[in-house]
């Protein structure tokens, strides 16, 4: 519209200077100290850093990975989005949890997963006779990581769609002799442009950073990416130049995707956005079935068996069975896995992970929250791209960079591992809240302000409410990755603040598969059965669809 | 540091370490119960985490250990160079045997670089059988730059007559591949993934204990010793507990509760894990080793994946 | 008839999830022919409408358009496939398309060149005065500018049948002749038909050929515009076609198209057709009676509507509206004497009363 | 006045992004009074309102409320701090509340208890005959319904000065009466002010102490109904605020409320206010020429209305339109006698010609 009128109030300036101040603490800070050791620390020896053998090729793998991924992921998220969206698909509420699964199984247990499951040996191998050598490689590494990301997109996309029901408009289209696919090609994907953005991002940056599926997976095949190449110089960081080297590789990446991620957000984003009329949605028609769902449905039930079932039946094997190689015949089965990490030492690390991972997801729907709504004015784009690099920093990196920033005064101290989880998972508990918001008609927000309502409540009460499933969708993602992240805790722990994946998964090397099995399908079990009434609410909360 | 003499609560001292859990918490059970109210805090990571937390220490007002406990010397001499630790070695150290002795620290476990080998594949006999056809694109290494033992490993390959960097070369023509840590390779060779892998004994042994169907075999000229050293920090402002730590490592009954927790000690005479009778065990030269550690590494890199 | 009619509704019922919103409605529109679907806000216009569209399944009966069946509880056709252009209530328009391609969407969707297609929708749009709006977007227009987008891509449709929901509540009259006649063009052109979903009296009198009176989801009236304005079923019927009041009068005789009323004891002859299912109280219409007579009475209220003024009358068999050309003739309160010209019995007055200023016509 | 006036707009102009939406316009709002802002699609009204309840910041000009300046082009108060309620023309209800929610919504803003609030919405919601829909969401309310419940969104704001846009249109006569009442009553108890944008002539002549004409962002004249009714500043206001026809006669003396107009040679005294800015073509309304009469005319078209029906009479000076209570008296081509009488002198038409449909009054 016109310039709109600007009416903040106080209570609208104090949350700028929250957000504003998080964003300084979790990211700029810990970023600038990064830049300063490296400026300090590479007497010209940049150079050498950028000249180390096999850097090139792991940066074009890296890239070509992420894009790759993206392409694939986000199309694939958002169709099982609107498939799931169908009122007449069957089982359509068991699909909304096993479409997430894979968000629960920790990534590097998940490439472990793929590689009993169709590796050499694997499942398939044993059972029908047929591997997928393939795995361990490239191509592994590529199918892994979308399927880690496809609940994700779904996640954002499904969220942008309950944002808003607007029947009539497929209604008009369909009236003007548009086939049901046109409809959702004309129509229903374009005005979901801004999530899908959102979601595509996300992706992007999120396959930058992944580190443990190419580890698990691509390093064996010799398939490096900047991640490893970091990892391998920590490994040396004892020794300064090698420490630098990470450091700087590290910053490398950060400014990458910068780049990508400013281009997407100043110049693309605003163009995706369109503002709604605020008009009747349009009568809600009761479901009628049509025979397209079973077929649907039967795709959907395909493809979570292959990424979702084989793996997941591996990685209970594994948890079963004393040790790997041992067949998982009943004969075979221990619970000693399983006790390993129910075992009172655990007990408290899982209470104290749990408090963390509630504590941060739930600060981080409503950090997410108020930077979405700050968005919409210009400063808060940039705050936006911010808050994305602490998401595309490596775990190792980030807790080096807060342990220098912070560690001489909270090091070792669960506080600073909080930190972490923030700058970490920030840009999910944003982007999918910014993406849904695009959808709220500028008029429904003046009713609010002319019923006396102040900018915040109004932001509270009109615009916050039908973004309830995108809220919640940050929430999840940020609560489980919270709760089964190693990367970081395990560098930042100190007594008393051990997480529950530090005891479990650090404290035995990670090579002790059983054990990170077990610990993936308690984590599963502990998170599917809140997240079920979760989703319950959640489909009560959204305005149907 | 860690927290000071004097300081109200009661005495502790902080443990920077890479050694396996179990051993870690072993000793510093042992340790406690010697030395009531005593309190050792710990943190424990793999070599990569424990060297970027020692990294951030330093450059956020010092180290915050008052001992480091590493897996390998390479990384102990690089915190030596940097005047973090060092300095003292406790008296007990001179009933161990030469190799595991500097004027800084001290080494108090070992780590044996065997091979390890699916049930059914042939026994490596010597080293360079894993070069041969009956393991053509079944063997793994862990990654010298991620594991500093497999360092060690290749330390002692690269000059050792009859091998040296072409035996890697051969290795990988032969279709070998690298993994990330002795443990991927453990459980790769368990679930059948590789026929033979180079890892550490200990964790071979212990998968085969939990009944994975692998066996354990200590090649020709011999299995790779690597040690793990332990040194005070300069920084530590509770020496006097600290170096009563230290010396409880390496004495008699600290090397036994090691010992008992799965570690092979390096106080001899001291009962450790699994050794075949008469197997034969080689050590790298870690001053040449770390002189061109870099070199070393591109070069292999070279050859594996780079 | 010899051709099947352009649209027929049997028995329909539409539910939405609780309650029937249509109940077994029976309807046809012939080829060339506009019905309008007069009913008060909630008589569900627009559900019906819907269902013939295609967008809501019925729950019981079927919709065959020009001979074919296109809906039935077990089997409904998709939209795209059935001949018909809609105009939604509430406009519909896609936030992010521009007036242009709205309007080109149709066209496209039939295999129709892009150039072409903008150029042609750039003329549909000229003609309903918007053209010079063409590249804004939804977020960029006013109400009524964009009520006329949305009529412009229902004519881009093409089809032989059109679906008006309430398609000129945010129109001023100017507008609204232009796309009034150029429904009549294509009418005379094509015999497109037209079904018009509206609560304006006046404007289902003025355009309708047949209208159908909805309340509640039930058909209750229909017939050609005069006949349903001047003998309507009854006195809800009565109001909702336009200004109605009633004389509680006895009707003493009636003969052929002629009756005696008998009003405080003063015997008047009035027009009267029979067929009314009296005897109830008698509807007057505003035009029925006029100022000026011997039938005594008081001015209650007048009301200024420029062409003509209504004046309220108090009088001994209740309060008539009287409508005279010009401006008011007297004040609130004089005395003024009445004549009555005609009259319509009506069934006893179910609907409860409502406050005077509805039955001053539809304003 | 002493009190101030409830709204006072000082040379506002409002400006999108391309061109001034609103230019220059003044207007003031007293209290209790209820002004009608009378223009055509695209005419600037919403914009004016959106400026007024402070959704948009001026580009020139001021806003004053109660003698409170709340807009100028460097400061905008939110509109939370204005006292006024506000009726979107699109409804702009939120998809998330129920109704009887969204109406409780601004009474919880001021602190009432949430029991209370809704009992106090559902009261609202009755009178506007939507009680029974408490409980549904906007996607499950009819059209009317749904402006009902915005409808009753604003009044529960309770505010001093209302400002409605187009909250009729999709309304009937019976509902509509009932808001008409509502918004009577409280004026006459608290003194309620309300700015009316509507593009419905005889609404605004119906229901507005005054009437502010609007074109193109611009205020086009001023005054009470009848006296804009009756004395158009030019044609184009004479359009837009009724069914207009002008002759092209001579107006050969005007007298002190009298003139005389020649038609073909013969000479018609007729009412005829001096002022009018003629000599151009001569307004006249359906009102103030009749059927019957010694003018010579053919009927061209006849519309039936319902209460009254519309002539459309070609006579040697031009088209006229005759309205005449009850139904068409004669065919079209019939020769017809008329007279003539009253004229209003107009500008030479400005305008550009429109299609008969139009002139035929608000249909
Ligand atoms: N966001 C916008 N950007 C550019 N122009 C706009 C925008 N909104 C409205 N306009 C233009 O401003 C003018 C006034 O719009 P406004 O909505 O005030 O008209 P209106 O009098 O309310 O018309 P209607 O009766 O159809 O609602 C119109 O010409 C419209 O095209
Ligand atoms: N999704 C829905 N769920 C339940 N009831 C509904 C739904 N949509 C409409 N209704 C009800 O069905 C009835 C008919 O609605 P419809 O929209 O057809 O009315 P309408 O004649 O178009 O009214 P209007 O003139 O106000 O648009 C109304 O009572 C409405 O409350
Ligand atoms: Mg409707
Ligand atoms: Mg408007």
């Amino acid at each position: 519209m016109a310039h709109p009128a600007t009416g903040g109030g106080p209570a609208h300036r104090v949350v700028t200077l929250v957000v504003v101040g998080f964003a300084a603490a979790v990211v700029v800070v810990p970023l600038g100290r990064l830049v300063l050791t490296v400026v300090q620390e590479t007497h010209g020896r940049l150079g050498a850093v950028l000249s180390t053998p096999g850097l090139g090729a792991a940066v074009v793998n890296t890239f070509v990975l992420a894009l790759a991924v993206t392409a694939v992921a986000v199309p694939a998220g958002l169709a099982t989005a609107l498939a799931l969206r169908r009122s007449d698909l069957p089982a359509r509420r068991l699909f909304r949890v096993a479409v997430l699964l894979p968000v629960l199984v920790p990534p590097f247990v998940l490439g472990y997963s793929w590689r009993q499951a169709y590796g050499r040996a694997g499942i398939t191998d044993t059972v029908v006779g047929a591997a997928w050598t393939g795995v361990q490689g490239s191509g592994g590494v590529f199918v892994v990581l979308v399927v880690n990301a496809v609940p994700l997109t779904y996640l954002l996309t499904a969220a942008g769609l309950a944002a808003r029901a607007e029947p009539d408009l497929v209604r008009a289209a369909r009236a003007s002799g548009a086939t049901t696919w046109i409809g959702l090609r004309t129509v229903t994907v374009p005005l979901l442009r801004p999530a899908i953005a959102a979601a595509s991002v996300l992706v992007f940056v999120l396959t930058l950073e992944s580190f443990a599926i190419p580890q698990v997976l691509g390093t064996p095949a010799g398939f490096k990416t900047v991640t490893t190449e970091i990892y391998t110089d920590l490994a040396r960081s004892a020794d300064p130049v090698s420490f630098v080297a990470a450091v700087t590789l590290a910053l490398l990446l950060v400014a990458s995707t910068a780049v990508v991620v400013v281009a997407a957000d100043v110049l693309v984003g605003p163009r995706l956005r369109v503002t709604r009329v605020s008009e009747a949605p349009g009568t809600t028609p009761p479901a009628n079935r049509s025979p397209g769902a079973r077929w649907l449905a039967a795709a959907l039930g395909g493809y979570l068996v292959l990424t979702v079932a084989l793996p997941m039946l591996a990685l209970l094997a594994a948890a079963l069975t004393p040790a790997v190689g041992v067949p998982p015949t009943p004969a075979n089965w221990t619970l000693d896995n399983l006790r390993a990490v129910l075992d009172t030492r655990t007990f408290d690390a899982m209470q104290r992970s749990f408090g963390l991972s509630l504590g941060a997801a739930s600060l981080l729907a409503v950090l997410g929250g108020c930077l979405a709504v700050l968005e919409r004015r210009r400063a808060g784009r940039a705050l936006s791209v911010v808050v994305t690099l602490g998401l595309v920093m490596p775990g190792s990196t980030l807790a080096v960079a807060l342990l220098i920033s912070y560690g001489r005064w909270i090091g070792g101290t669960t506080a600073i591992i909080l930190l972490a989880y923030l700058a970490k998972l920030w840009a999910f508990a944003h982007r999918p809240v910014s993406g849904a918001l695009d959808r709220l008609p500028p008029d429904e927000l003046r009713a609010a302000r002319a019923s006396g309502a102040t900018a915040l409540t109004s932001v509270r009460t009109i615009a916050l409410p039908p973004l309830a499933p995108a809220l919640l969708a940050g929430w999840l993602i940020c609560f489980v990755t919270a709760l089964h992240e190693v990367t970081m805790s395990s560098l930042l722990y100190g007594p008393g603040s051990e997480t529950l994946a530090v005891v479990v998964l650090n404290a035995q090397e990670l090579g002790r598969v059983g054990r990170s099995a077990a610990f993936s399908v308690v984590l599963t079990v502990a998170v599917t059965l809140p997240a079920v009434p979760l989703w319950v609410a959640l489909r009560r909360l959204r305005t149907r669809t | 540091g860690g927290s000071g003499a004097g300081g109200g609560s009661a005495d502790s001292i902080t443990l920077y370490t890479c050694v396996g859990d179990d051993t870690v918490q072993a000793v510093i059970g042992g340790f406690e119960d010697t030395h009531p109210g005593v309190q050792v805090d710990l943190f424990r990571a793999p070599t990569s985490d424990l060297n970027a937390r020692v990294a951030a220490d330093v450059r956020s007002g010092g180290l915050r250990a008052d001992v480091v406990w590493a897996c390998d010397p390479l990384t102990m001499r690089t915190l030596v160079d940097q005047k973090l630790v060092g300095g003292w070695t406790p008296d007990g150290a001179r009933a161990l045997a030469e190799r595991y002795r500097t004027p800084d620290y001290v080494g108090v476990a070992v780590l044996y670089i065997v091979a390890a080998y699916h049930d059914g594949a042939p026994v490596p006999r010597s080293w360079s059988d894993l070069a041969g056809p009956e393991y053509a694109d079944a063997v793994a290494l862990p990654d010298p730059a991620v594991a500093a033992s497999a360092l060690g490993a290749l330390g002692y390959f690269s000059n050792a007559d009859g091998y040296g960097l072409d035996y890697y070369r051969r290795l990988h023509d032969n279709g070998a591949v690298q993994v990330s840590t002795p443990d991927d390779a453990v459980s790769g060779v368990a679930s059948g993934t590789y026929q033979a892998v180079m890892t550490i004994a200990n964790s071979a042994y212990l998968a085969a204990d939990n009944g994975s169907p692998i066996g354990v075999s200590w090649p020709e000229p011999g299995a790779v010793g690597v040690y793990g050293p332990i040194a005070l920090a300069r920084s530590s402002t509770d020496s006097s507990l600290t170096k009563q730590f230290i010396s409880y490592v390496v004495s008699r009954p600290g090397q036994t509760t090691l010992a008992n927790a799965g570690s092979y000690p390096t106080l001899a005479g001291v009962p450790g894990p699994t050794i075949p009778a008469g197997a034969p065990i080689v050590y790298p030269d870690w001053s040449r080793i770390a002189s061109d550690q870099d070199q070393l590494l591109r070069d292999y890199q070279q050859i594996f994946g780079g | 008839m010899s051709a099947p009619p352009a649209l027929q509704v049997r028995a329909l019922s539409v539910a939405y999830d609780r309650d029937l919103a249509v109940h077994e409605v029976d309807l046809s529109v012939g080829v060339g022919e506009v019905v309008a679907l007069l009913g008060p806000s909630g008589s569900g216009k627009s559900t019906l409408l819907h269902a013939v569209a295609g967008f809501l399944a019925p729950s019981a009966g079927e919709v065959w358009l020009h001979g074919r069946r296109v809906s039935s509880p077990s089997r409904v056709d998709p939209p795209e496939r059935r001949d018909v252009a809609v105009v939604f209530q509430n406009g519909a328009l896609w936030p992010h398309l521009s007036a242009v391609d709205t309007v080109a969407y149709p066209l496209r969707r039939r295999r129709m060149g892009k150039a072409r297609a903008r150029a042609e929708a750039v003329q549909i749009l000229d003609r309903l005065d918007v053209g010079h709006l063409a590249r804004r977007r939804p977020a960029e227009l006013s109400g009524g500018e964009a009520q006329r987008v949305g009529l412009a891509r229902a004519l881009a449709r093409g089809a032989s049948l059109y679906l008006f929901d309430e398609p000129t509540a945010n129109l001023d009259t100017h507008v609204r002749a232009l796309f009034l006649t150029e429904l009549a063009e294509r009418q005379r052109v094509s015999g497109t038909a037209g079904l018009y979903a509206t609560h304006d009296a006046e404007e289902a009198l003025g355009l309708a050929d047949r209208i159908v009176l909805l309340r509640d989801g039930r058909v209750v009236q229909v017939g050609p515009p005069e006949l349903v304005y001047s003998r309507p079923v009854d006195l809800w019927a009565a109001r909702l076609t336009g200004p109605a009041t009633y004389l509680s009068a006895p009707l003493v005789s009636v003969g052929t198209g002629t009756g005696v009323v008998d009003i405080a004891g003063e015997r008047v002859r009035v027009r009267c057709e029979a067929g009314g299912d009296g005897p109830g109280s008698l509807l007057v219409r505003p035009g029925w009676a006029h100022l000026g007579g011997t039938l005594p009475g008081r001015l209650r209220a007048v009301w200024f509507r420029g062409p003509h003024s209504d004046h309220q009358v108090e009088t001994p068999a209740g309060e008539v509206l009287i409508r005279e050309p010009g401006g008011p003739r007297g004040r609130v309160g004089d005395r003024v004497g009445w004549s009555l010209e005609r009259v319509w019995p009506l069934a006893a007055p179910g609907a409860r009363p409502q406050p005077p200023r509805t039955t001053a016509g539809p304003d």
